[in-house]
């Protein structure tokens, strides 16, 4: 029984903390929002060159094979500098997704390399969600159809744009016409297929959430220290040292329930999509919080477009509810709850 | 304790619906953070105004219909059950209006008032500046006297609607050698005054819903003061008081944010009641707005009995800025991944103004005195706790 | 349209309280808490010199004839101070239930003017309180018996203590025999009788949760104002300061919706149940939140049986369940809010 | 990560389990705050001991078992499932120990340990003064050395259990001129010694639970000094470091009450559906309690890898005991009117202990440091806001 990381894993999340910090700067992305397509091929770039859109690429096709308590680590990092791109859908469904296919299908041959490579991103699309993300912007999109897989290009789609308040976020809603052609599972084989690409969606929409509450609190916190009111730095005064305090609880226990979904997640453990859901849950929290009281402790100032806070507030209030939302993931969990399965001391890691 | 209301009244509320009914805009308005929008919101002031209902608490021969309290709370409940427009010129009157009435000469009346009813001039604020938000009266702004003039330095910040407004009604300080309140004057002026620059504010929804105002040697005639030289902190505090008081806030608008609630959570009970916490907050959202429109009645009931606005000013700041706070946040979570669409989005289906009012109902616990500053309040004056 | 009370009840509820601050300190609710039988029969004497047993018996059996709205204000005191005596039961229940039956009805004749004169105590069941308070030291029980109204002595029935963490409140399991006898009224007409009744009872408990929750807070304060640490008054604390900001601002917007409960009572509006739930609600809340509030604020001494805040505590805290807990009172609401019924703005009053 | 027990953790549990499932009191011990329930507690306390379950993470050669965290969590999961009877000693197992393992001489750890261990000396700690109470380092009570003894005069207060417990261990001011953490000294006594009075204090139920000590010329030897004269503050802290953190709440005590609230709302669905807000705190509870788990599991991950325990203790103080009221309180809402009855009621059905529970849990965000001071040291030492 060990509920740490292991060395090796977390020095590549400093790595990769430490290259965002000097890459993902907000400048970069309220530049990024301001742009058409709202894509940076030269960020892409950066990420591919940490190894990150190969990360769970088997070796055969040039990814380094890491799994989903990488991918924890690495998407808090996400989250927490608010990074615009489809690396996810790319490089973690995606990538899921082709992993699931029998090893000799034509996809996994054409589309691994290019994802571990950087060069091509790819849209998933899934009823959970009623628009999908990046469709525009993508070399592929993988569909559900009556829990069926299809593959289709983005050329054969019918696509129309679906601005969000969350301008690093390209929504489209998509139609298309499903074929033999574009089939690529059948629905007794997509079904498991589209369950394990919800929860793993759901592992790293929490640990974004996670990284953002973080964000948000930091944000508040040096906020709370350099502003002055009445003489002093608000952040002398009880009624915001507390709410600082408040949201501080909350991440600190948060984060053991997603790395918790993720290890369960990686040990297919009959329980994942439960303990997914109350990662979601618990990020959710731990992340409206902190917008709550971050924009609080800002005054006026967080109620501004100049203010970088608002970035990561309106990441974290769209995240929230994709991929499922509150009401989904609470029913998950409410169905394990009042299972009559056993709970209680000693039941947490059976 | 008589909780009916007269046939006078239900006159008077038969005439504001059936004005409505007649009157309201075909389509709905283009926000008043726009230009084009503010326009729109001019024009129908002006059109509020032609019916009398533009100020319907000003006296008769300033442009109202003398209402009381009462009848005030009734022309509320007729324009929000309408979903009639904001009013793009609530600061004057709602905020200015009435300081104008207590404090201004005979003159100053009769060159605002009937202007701002008509909406030929929309005023906009100048409290906050850069170092003085929650602490208003650290005020550095200066006025200084020059024969008929004032010249007027410094800068003022978080004005609202001031991109596109007429006016301007603020403090700045006449005695330089002041501390705090003291020294302050309530200064009227043109935003079009030669050495005032503005600087328009994004707020979160991208639109310039306030401003900065920088003054360089602006000049303005003496008699653009209201009140005595130094005494602009008690008038201002007038206004500060009706600013968070009974106007700016009546319960009509939460209820119908209510009535609205309640009508999307029917409509989407099948995801909805997946999570039992939306039904709870649905509930407590009708009986938080049913409590405030109450209390408002029966400090209306104090007020005409004589009474005098005391710290209700800061329990209804704090509780309308958290109920409305939660029937958003309610709104959201009912709405789940829709929520996050502008409300021009093409496959948007009903998500209504909702994500707009979410954006605004996060700077409710924050603007017109911050939900702690409030506490204290709460605490110092009306519980006696002693000062820090 | 005026939503205020009249000179002469506001006269009448300060008139009260003044007697009620000198006649009923924290002292003498000890000492009637460790008494055999919880009640005071010099108090209850006090309380009829008031004419505060005689408050709502009609004039020609020795009342004054006043109503719900009286009693309302009435009720907020009775909180305030946590009067342990049967009053409630006996000068409003049991005089709304006699006067419901026919003028010439031998039961009014017989216990309204000891009622009036304060020497009847008369306990009232219905099974929506598991228990009925007092039914041991009464001369009259008014039973419920399917929707049936019954008139029994309580040498009639066998009782069974159940001690409350209130030590004010006297709870007997009672054993009984209804019959012919013993009906009063039969279930047509007892069952509107009976939800009168479940409406007054919820009015009084509101109005005294209120006083309930104004006292705890006042409490608070005195605490706070006086009790110092780091070497100065707790209350200067902004965390204390906000704690108990909170709870005026609860008490605040509950007292008005208790208020036109009461109204409503008195005009029998035909949302009159409703009222009386949300009132319930509101009251409940702020009492409940006033409770937590003040002993956080009293730190350790709140965890005390020597200090006072404990009785008033306890009282809130049973009280907020009786007749009808909670959910009970939700269930209501929510049948009107989700009804179709018209809400919104203009509707109130409607 | 590796989230599977061992095997060697696995049999521990079993031996745990089965040890327990032997040796459980037939019927539940009486309250532990009267006489009777005190001896019943202190003689389940030496039949812990004589399986070496007393203290089981203690160093076998002081009659512990040397059991890491992980094996002290499958200790009390399988104590806290098991419903056994609460530790009446944890003053002396859970906070003195630790630290006079640490600070204390092989005399005074073979003195007091086995006889603690044992149950045959039970302990109170001696912190709060009436002048001292979330302010430790005001405390008054002074010690002067007078030859081979410390001569004890001045109160404490708040003193859990001590109307019955052996031994006391506590802070005194040995230097009458120093100030705040300067000049105290860890002294432990007997509290049978000459010039020791106690005064019981009646605690929410009415039982006497914790204690005022007035000490009035008593004679303590020097011997009885734990640490160095006027070092006690940091002596002291290391113990409430522990009482903050990890030993005192374990987390299986608030699953077992987190199942125990699931188990009772599925026998009352029927009444606690009417109101949403219940189901929503019941899954709450479930997701919090497990949240605590998990969490604990990782720092005693961290632990085991030399990390040192931070402000986690801050942050577990104000989890646990925001989660240990919402769980009373919400068995009390599922409970309705039969919440107010006391346990031995004779019509009370399946209400349990809640009651208890619910007064205990109006406790836990006061004492150990309310959660105001908690929040304070989270907001200073782990965000590093400014002091006021």
């Amino acid at each position: 029984m060990d509920f740490t990381f292991d060395e090796q894993q977390l020095a590549f999340r400093d790595a990769i903390r430490k290259f965002l910090m000097v890459e993902a700067a907000p400048e970069m992305l309220r530049d990024i929002w301001e742009t058409q397509i709202g894509r940076s091929a030269e960020l892409r770039a950066k990420l591919a060159d940490q190894g990150l859109t190969a990360l769970s690429v088997p070796e055969e096709f040039g990814g380094i094979a890491q799994g989903d308590l990488d991918w924890v680590l690495v998407q808090q990092e996400l989250g927490y500098f608010a990074i615009p791109d489809s690396l996810t859908a790319t490089g973690y469904l995606a990538v899921y997704i082709l992993n699931q296919l029998p090893a000799n299908h034509a996809l996994r041959g054409e589309w691994l390399p290019k994802i571990a490579s950087g060069e091509a991103r790819i849209a998933v699309g899934h009823p959970i969600n009623p628009m999908v993300a990046d469709a525009k912007n993508s070399n592929l999109l993988l569909l559900w159809h009556d829990d069926e897989l299809h593959a289709v290009k983005p050329a054969d789609t019918q696509l129309s744009q679906n601005p969000s308040i969350d301008q690093s976020r390209r929504l489209y809603k998509v139609t298309w016409t499903p074929s033999a052609a574009t089939r690529v599972l059948g629905a007794d084989a997509g079904r498991a297929l589209w369950a394990g690409v919800i929860d793993r969606a759901g592992l790293a929409i929490s640990a974004q959430l996670l990284g953002l509450a973080q964000r948000m609190l930091d944000l508040g916190v040096d906020h709370a220290a350099q502003r002055k009111q009445f003489g002093k730095p608000i952040g002398s005064f009880q009624a915001v040292k507390h709410h600082m305090a408040d949201v501080a609880v909350k991440v600190e226990f948060a984060e053991p329930v997603v790395h918790r979904a993720a290890a369960a997640l990686a040990e297919n453990d009959a329980k994942a999509s439960v303990y997914v859901s109350h990662a979601r849950l618990a990020a959710g929290e731990a992340a409206l919080l902190a917008a709550r009281k971050s924009i609080q402790v800002h005054g006026a100032m967080g109620y501004t477009w100049e203010a970088d806070l608002q970035m990561f507030m309106k990441r974290a209030w769209a995240l929230d509810a994709t991929w499922g939302d509150r009401t989904f993931h609470k029913a998950r969990v409410e169905a394990h709850v009042l299972s009559g399965a056993a709970l209680g001391p000693g039941e947490t890691f059976n | 304790m008589r909780l009916e209301y007269t046939e006078k009244q239900n006159k008077f509320r038969a005439e504001v619906r059936a004005w409505l009914e007649a009157n309201m805009p075909k389509k709905a308005l283009t926000s008043f953070d726009t230009e084009e929008g503010f326009a729109e919101h001019r024009a129908w002031e002006g059109k509020l105004n032609e019916a009398r209902f533009s100020a319907v608490t000003w006296p008769k021969e300033l442009g109202g219909r003398s209402c009381d309290l009462i009848e005030w709370l009734i022309f509320e409940e007729e324009y929000w059950r309408a979903n009639a427009p904001l009013r793009v010129n609530q600061n004057g009157i709602f905020l200015l209006a009435p300081t104008l009435i207590e404090y201004g000469t005979p003159e100053q009346k009769a060159r605002f008032l009937p202007r701002m009813a008509a909406g030929q001039d929309i005023w906009a604020q100048g409290w906050s500046e850069p170092g003085a938000g929650s602490d208003m009266a650290a005020i550095r702004s200066k006025a200084v006297k020059d024969g008929d003039h004032y010249v007027i330095n410094g800068q003022k910040t978080w004005s609202t609607r001031a991109v596109w407004a007429d006016w301007l009604f603020g403090l700045f300080r006449t005695d330089p050698d002041s501390q705090r309140h003291h020294g302050l004057t309530f200064i009227l002026m043109p935003l079009n005054l030669p050495g005032i620059t503005i600087r328009p504010i994004k707020q979160l929804n991208g639109l310039p819903g306030f401003a900065e105002i920088f003054f360089d040697d602006v000049r303005v005639p003496v008699a653009n003061r209201m009140g005595d030289e130094g005494a602009g902190w008690n008038v201002a505090m007038a206004t500060a008081g009706f600013e968070r008081g009974l106007m700016l806030r009546s319960p009509a608008r939460f209820q119908q944010t209510a009535k609205q609630l309640v009508d999307l959570y029917q409509r989407h009970r099948d995801t909805a009641d997946r999570d039992p916490a939306i039904r709870d907050a649905v509930l407590k959202s009708w009986m938080y707005a049913e409590a405030y429109t109450l209390s408002t009645y029966r400090t209306a009931g104090r007020l005409a009995k004589g009474a005098k606005i005391g710290a209700e000013a800061s329990t209804n700041k704090i509780f309308w800025s958290e109920l409305d706070l939660l029937m958003h946040e309610t709104a959201m979570a009912i709405l789940g991944a829709r929520a996050e669409l502008m409300a021009h989005a093409p496959d948007a289906g009903d998500i209504g103004q909702w994500l707009d009012g979410f954006l605004f109902a996060q700077a409710g616990p924050i603007y017109a005195g911050t939900n702690e500053i409030q506490r204290n309040i709460i605490a110092e004056r009306m519980l006696g706790l002693p000062r820090a």
